[in-house]
């Protein structure tokens, strides 16, 4: 066990000092401004400066466009980022998971330009992993490949293409094999978005991001954009996503999260320092603060004991954890500031950044995202618990792909 | 409390009481579709639709009959909420309501007749006004007068015009009123008198509120609850699975039990006001409750679509705490409430 | 709608004081004392006493034994019981439902004298239902009665048929038929205690009832103790059943309970009471009253809301929402009251009558007895929301044998 | 709080911590299994199993080597008090480690040998002493010294024969204490020490309760989730219905995330006591609600069986609140957290 403060040798303060400020500059109020048009979680001029220094994916070498960054350093970042605005570089971390697909099983004359320009900030990739009607169920996919000598042609649609209309590419689940048992069936693809047939249309969430309908219609493919083998999809896939529900075993000397519910987590505690400040700042009826009140206190104290909960809990675990932890204390304390914690960014007399009111609306698309929490709860009492899987009728087959 | 009174519990509503509950379920349900609601975003007044309620009667139904109204009570009043709750209807129903009728308590005569026929929107002031802090009153952006309480005087403020909307979570007519600059005041009631009507209209406003409440998260059910039905996952629809059809059935047994405690308050408060003076933040607390886990539901059920703002599913629990948070914290509530248990057993 | 108090007339008057008079004198210190020693929920003095002026079941009509109690009457009388102790009639209520299926099912010769007994005290009926690995479902009775001519001899064993160490019968789930679906091949009966080859084996609950496995070995009884027709159990059960389950449609004016969660409520709101009135007169550590502590009010309020919720909920659906604020509200109220609130009856230095202790212990059957909270929500989820049946292995008969 | 400190958060033990916890699992599980927990009921005290303890160097380890302990602190206290906790074991360890340990930073030494040899058990009081009011005191019916706070005196109080075992709920050794009526009576520290000394106990009591109450909790989800295996309903184990699997999943969410803020809480009072002040009234407070849920769980998915008094699920469910409730109302220390949350904002 180990919580001590980080010592940062010169070089780390360094390092720290160099990327604060560098930080502060790039993310000027029309970064702010677009993001909270848009919502699409990415800035052109940002990601492009970052990509240039190497320090969008830092970690990665040097020679692979990345900054070689230490576990401290790349935690550095991560903190300087969150200071700033981490909605901004939500699909930095959308990319990154299709990237190591390209790198592990694409030939390296096709990978190696996308990878450097995708490093540099240059391209993005999304997930063309959702349908209209599939649910969380990935292995279930519809979209239609089908091969004509050394081209491709799709049909099809998916939803939920988080970035779909600022990407270059789509790693795209599809269906090439319709008789063979539905995870034997499946051909993933990189799919270019401008190619002709591709319609991108905006779907707007009420917390405010951007995601996307992508329609495919004879979209025609060079074979060279094929992820991995003919139907060996789900595998290429298994990557990606065992990562994404990883029990999260922390290697890293408690310099990582322990689960993805800790973003949420620290969503939750600028609503809890939002409404702490409010609080001192705001009078009660009888001329005290309200910092004073009994109630406002405990609920904080509440709040701070699901927060504390969601930081501490590990894995996948964490992330259903972290996500009902957020859903209902945000919930809460929107109660707790009454009308005005109503208020969203830029209203008259909204308190503070709004991030509290941010939160509420937030919270909700974190018990979906990635997989809901009820996909992580039946993972956790399979894996975890060792219950006995039940026996859905379209369960077989996706069950034993699973487990292989 | 006394476990062992010898009092009905009937819960039931006579045909009169059904037939309202009817006529207004239509009229909310003809008037006040989906569309229309997102039609009046972010303001959330349609001049239109207020216009047919006052034809309805919607503005002079809770008025005495001693000064042009239709003289109904607080039951009548609450199964109409309960309808305009499920509408999620763009007016000022509530607040309008529980003011004109803490106006006409007063024997205020000036505004009231506009207000009667809804030609003058009043709201209330959800707290005592401190000087130098301006308020966001609900329905404050539509509303001429506002009712508020000034130390021990009852004063009603009126403007020409109402200040500037508020845009906020539940698209709802908020606005900032600063009442030092208001001239127009004129004070209606003092000292116990001033506090019994302004309390009476808190108490009224949080029983309307929490069947308006229980109202809006009726039809956010039936979405999941359809929704539920026809999407599959692993080859069966996903209603059948308990993870999926278990928090439904929570929130139909809390919307069961919130519309009857709102109805109950009703009650006591037009039959027996000083037996239960708990009851109205009881049915607001648990009210309130039921929203915020009915809505959420919901939204969660449907995936990434009910997070969507194209969904329904976003209309009603965008306005859980919309509307349940808008007169202050209802779980601040639970401490009268305790008051009223301790009280009970001293 | 109607909660006016009810006023009484000269001669409801009369009678409240009439019973109130009578009960006091009936429930003594002995009674008590007993009760709280064998947890069986029944008195031999105060059934008999009561059977004899005909106010077990006052609503039945006198010729019946009863004393022709009209709604109010029958009202009174049910809360002046609850001012003594609603424990110790528990086994009237669980005779009250096969005595409906003898008087419907069973030929007079038979029924008459059992359920003139049982008005006036002297018999009482348990359930013979649930199985060592039933669960809640009873259709899956494996006890095996088998036809001899005029008599039949039964095997195996029940659980959880409280009541049996005190009773003359029981009421019986058998299986006659075991190659027919299983709800077709029941057939009740009601089989005295006292033949042989009955054994009755006491368990205790952590709430301080008592209720039994009761084994069958080669238990021979006559043909006139078959209730209802051979493989008809199903329906001779649904009665009783069905009222157990019920809508609860009220038609009494408001007279009646909206659901048997009020009783639970009952539990709860002594528990409230008594905190309340601890509260009172508990000095804070600054010598205040904790009843002006701001917590204390706080929880008593959250109790109150709970309380009400489970009050007002309807038919099933109160059973299941009274049973969830009993389990949460009374495990809350003990934490409020710290150490003290952990001593039970008679423990020195007790609060009360230590309602909330024995509270937070009785709480949790609520969650099971006459079929568990998740039996009840599948029953809501079908039957209100109208959501489709899960397709279980052995679902199908069962259902198809409810749907009838 | 600041959410941007670079700090490291690893959760993982090192190999000595390993090796500890394995050694008191092992010791637990086989010296108090629940036969021996059920035959100490109702007073909750094996003294042979005490002793054994104490051989083990459990009343020792946790002391100071300068007076003539092992040196331990408190995050391998914390481990023990899960291991401690698992086995539902029936002697006073909690009480008496903290009591000792504040002993020995009071520098009290006529006590503290046989303390730390185990034979003279020492507990701490929960409320400040208030004349004319007896304590209940955990561990009070074994323990012949109690340290209590008496206005700004730390006072530790001791008798010859500890006063009547009370009966409860949990079956711990509680009893009253009068220390009105005490003359045994030495004053080992006053003004701020004293209260740094007895906050810090409490701290420590909190923490390690935290640990013990998730120790408690994990055999008990194990009985659900074996049960739920076998057990069948409409031809499946209802292991495989959500409205089981999930709450049983939820329970195991709880005691993961439980079990780290208490240790994490171990570490920052060992480590770093002013920077996270509020960690072990958070610990106490989760581990709380997780012992309460994930009991009630387990006594309920059993069915009837869960609650008799011969299923083992009662002993845990029992002691949910009998040990969680042994030190006040956990929620009552929300206050304190929000408190913390307050001040570091400010």
């Amino acid at each position: 066990m180990d919580f001590t403060l980080v010592e940062l040798d010169d070089d780390h303060r360094q390092l720290q000092q160099e990327i604060r400020t560098f930080l502060e500059g790039l993310f000027t109020p029309d970064v702010f401004a677009e993001e909270h048009e848009t919502g699409s979680g990415y800035n052109k001029k940002v990601y492009e400066e970052l990509g240039a220094r190497g320090w969008l994916y830092p970690e990665k070498p040097v020679e692979e466009g990345g900054a070689g960054f230490d576990l401290v350093a790349e935690r550095i970042m991560d903190l300087e980022l969150f200071r700033q605005d981490a909605r901004v570089m939500m699909m930095r971390g959308t990319s990154s998971l299709p990237l190591k697909a390209i790198r592990k099983y694409m030939p390296a004359d096709v990978a190696d330009p996308i990878l450097k320009d995708a490093v540099e900030g240059r391209v993005l990739v999304c997930l063309g992993y959702s349908e209209p009607d599939g649910g969380s169920d990935i292995a279930n996919a519809k979209v239609r490949a089908v091969q004509d000598g050394d081209m491709w042609t799709i049909n099809g649609s998916k939803m939920w293409t988080t970035g779909a209309h600022v990407s270059n590419y789509t790693f795209l689940v599809t269906r090439t094999d319709p008789d063979a048992p539905k995870h034997k069936g499946i051909t993933m693809f990189l799919v270019p978005l401008d190619t002709p047939g591709v319609t991108i249309q905006g779907i707007r969430t009420f917390s405010g991001e951007r995601t996307n309908i992508v329609y495919y219609e004879d979209v025609v493919i060079h074979d060279k954009y094929r992820v991995g083998g003919i139907n060996d999809g789900w595998n290429v896939l298994h990557g990606p996503l065992d990562e994404e529900h990883s029990i999260g075993l922390d290697m890293s000397g408690g310099l990582t999260d322990l689960s993805i519910g800790a973003g949420f987590c620290r969503v939750l505690g600028r609503a809890i320092n939002e409404v702490a400040e409010w609080a001192h700042k705001t009078p009660a009826p009888d001329g005290s603060s309200l910092a004073d009140d009994v109630q406002v206190r405990e609920r904080l104290g509440a709040a701070m004991v699901e927060y504390e909960a969601g930081l501490c809990t590990p894995g996948p675990m964490g992330r259903v954890k972290a996500s009902d932890a957020l859903v209902q204390q945000s919930a809460s304390l929107i109660d707790l500031m009454g009308p005005v914690g109503l208020l969203p960014l830029h209203a008259d007399g909204a308190v503070g950044e709004a991030d509290t009111e941010y939160a509420h609306r937030f919270a909700q698309g974190t018990a979906t995202y990635g997989g809901t929490v009820e996909v992580f709860r039946t993972i956790i009492a399979n894996h975890v618990l060792g219950l006995p899987k039940p026996n859905y009728p379209g369960a077989k087959v996706f069950m034993a792909g699973k487990k292989k | 409390m006394d476990l062992l009174e010898l009092r009905r519990q009937d819960y039931s509503l006579d045909e009169d009481h059904q037939l309202l509950l009817t006529a207004f379920g239509e009229f909310f349900s003809e008037q006040s579709p989906t569309s229309l609601v997102r039609e009046c975003e972010p303001l959330g007044f349609s001049q239109d639709l207020w216009n047919r309620l006052v034809e309805m009667g919607g503005t002079s139904m809770g008025l005495p009959e001693s000064v042009g109204g239709d003289g109904a009570g607080m039951i009548e009043l609450t199964l109409v909420a309960e309808e305009f709750g499920r509408a999620i209807a763009p007016v000022p129903y509530i607040e309008h309501t529980v003011t004109a009728r803490a106006l006409a308590a007063a024997g205020e005569s000036t505004v009231l007749p506009a207000a009667l026929d809804g030609s003058h929107i009043v709201a209330l002031a959800s707290f005592p006004v401190q000087a130098g802090s301006p308020q966001l009153v609900p329905a404050g952006a539509v509303a001429r007068s506002v009712l508020a309480l000034v130390g021990d005087d009852l004063v009603l403020f009126t403007v020409d015009t109402p200040p500037a909307h508020v845009v906020n979570q539940g698209s709802t007519p908020l606005a900032w009123w600063d009442f030092d600059a208001i001239a127009d005041r004129a004070v209606l009631a003092t000292g116990a008198r001033a506090h019994e009507i302004y309390d009476r209209a808190h108490d009224e406003r949080m029983t309307l509120t929490a069947a308006a409440l229980v109202g809006l998260t009726e039809p956010a059910l039936n979405i999941a609850v359809e929704f539920s039905k026809t999407r599959e996952t692993m080859g069966v629809p996903i209603a059948t699975l308990q993870g999926v059809s278990f928090p439904m059935t929570d929130v139909a047994i809390a919307i069961a039990g919130a519309r009857n405690v709102a109805r109950k308050a009703a009650w006591y408060l037009e039959h027996a006001p000083d037996e239960r003076p708990e009851l109205p933040a009881i049915a607001m607390v648990y009210a309130s409750q039921t929203a915020t886990k009915g809505t959420q539901v919901t939204a969660h059920l449907q995936g990434g679509l009910g997070f969507t703002i194209e969904a329904d599913a976003s209309l009603y629990f965008l306005r859980s705490k919309g509307w349940g948070a808008l007169a202050g914290d209802p779980q601040a509530k639970l401490i009268a409430i305790g008051d009223h248990v301790l009280n009970t057993v001293n």
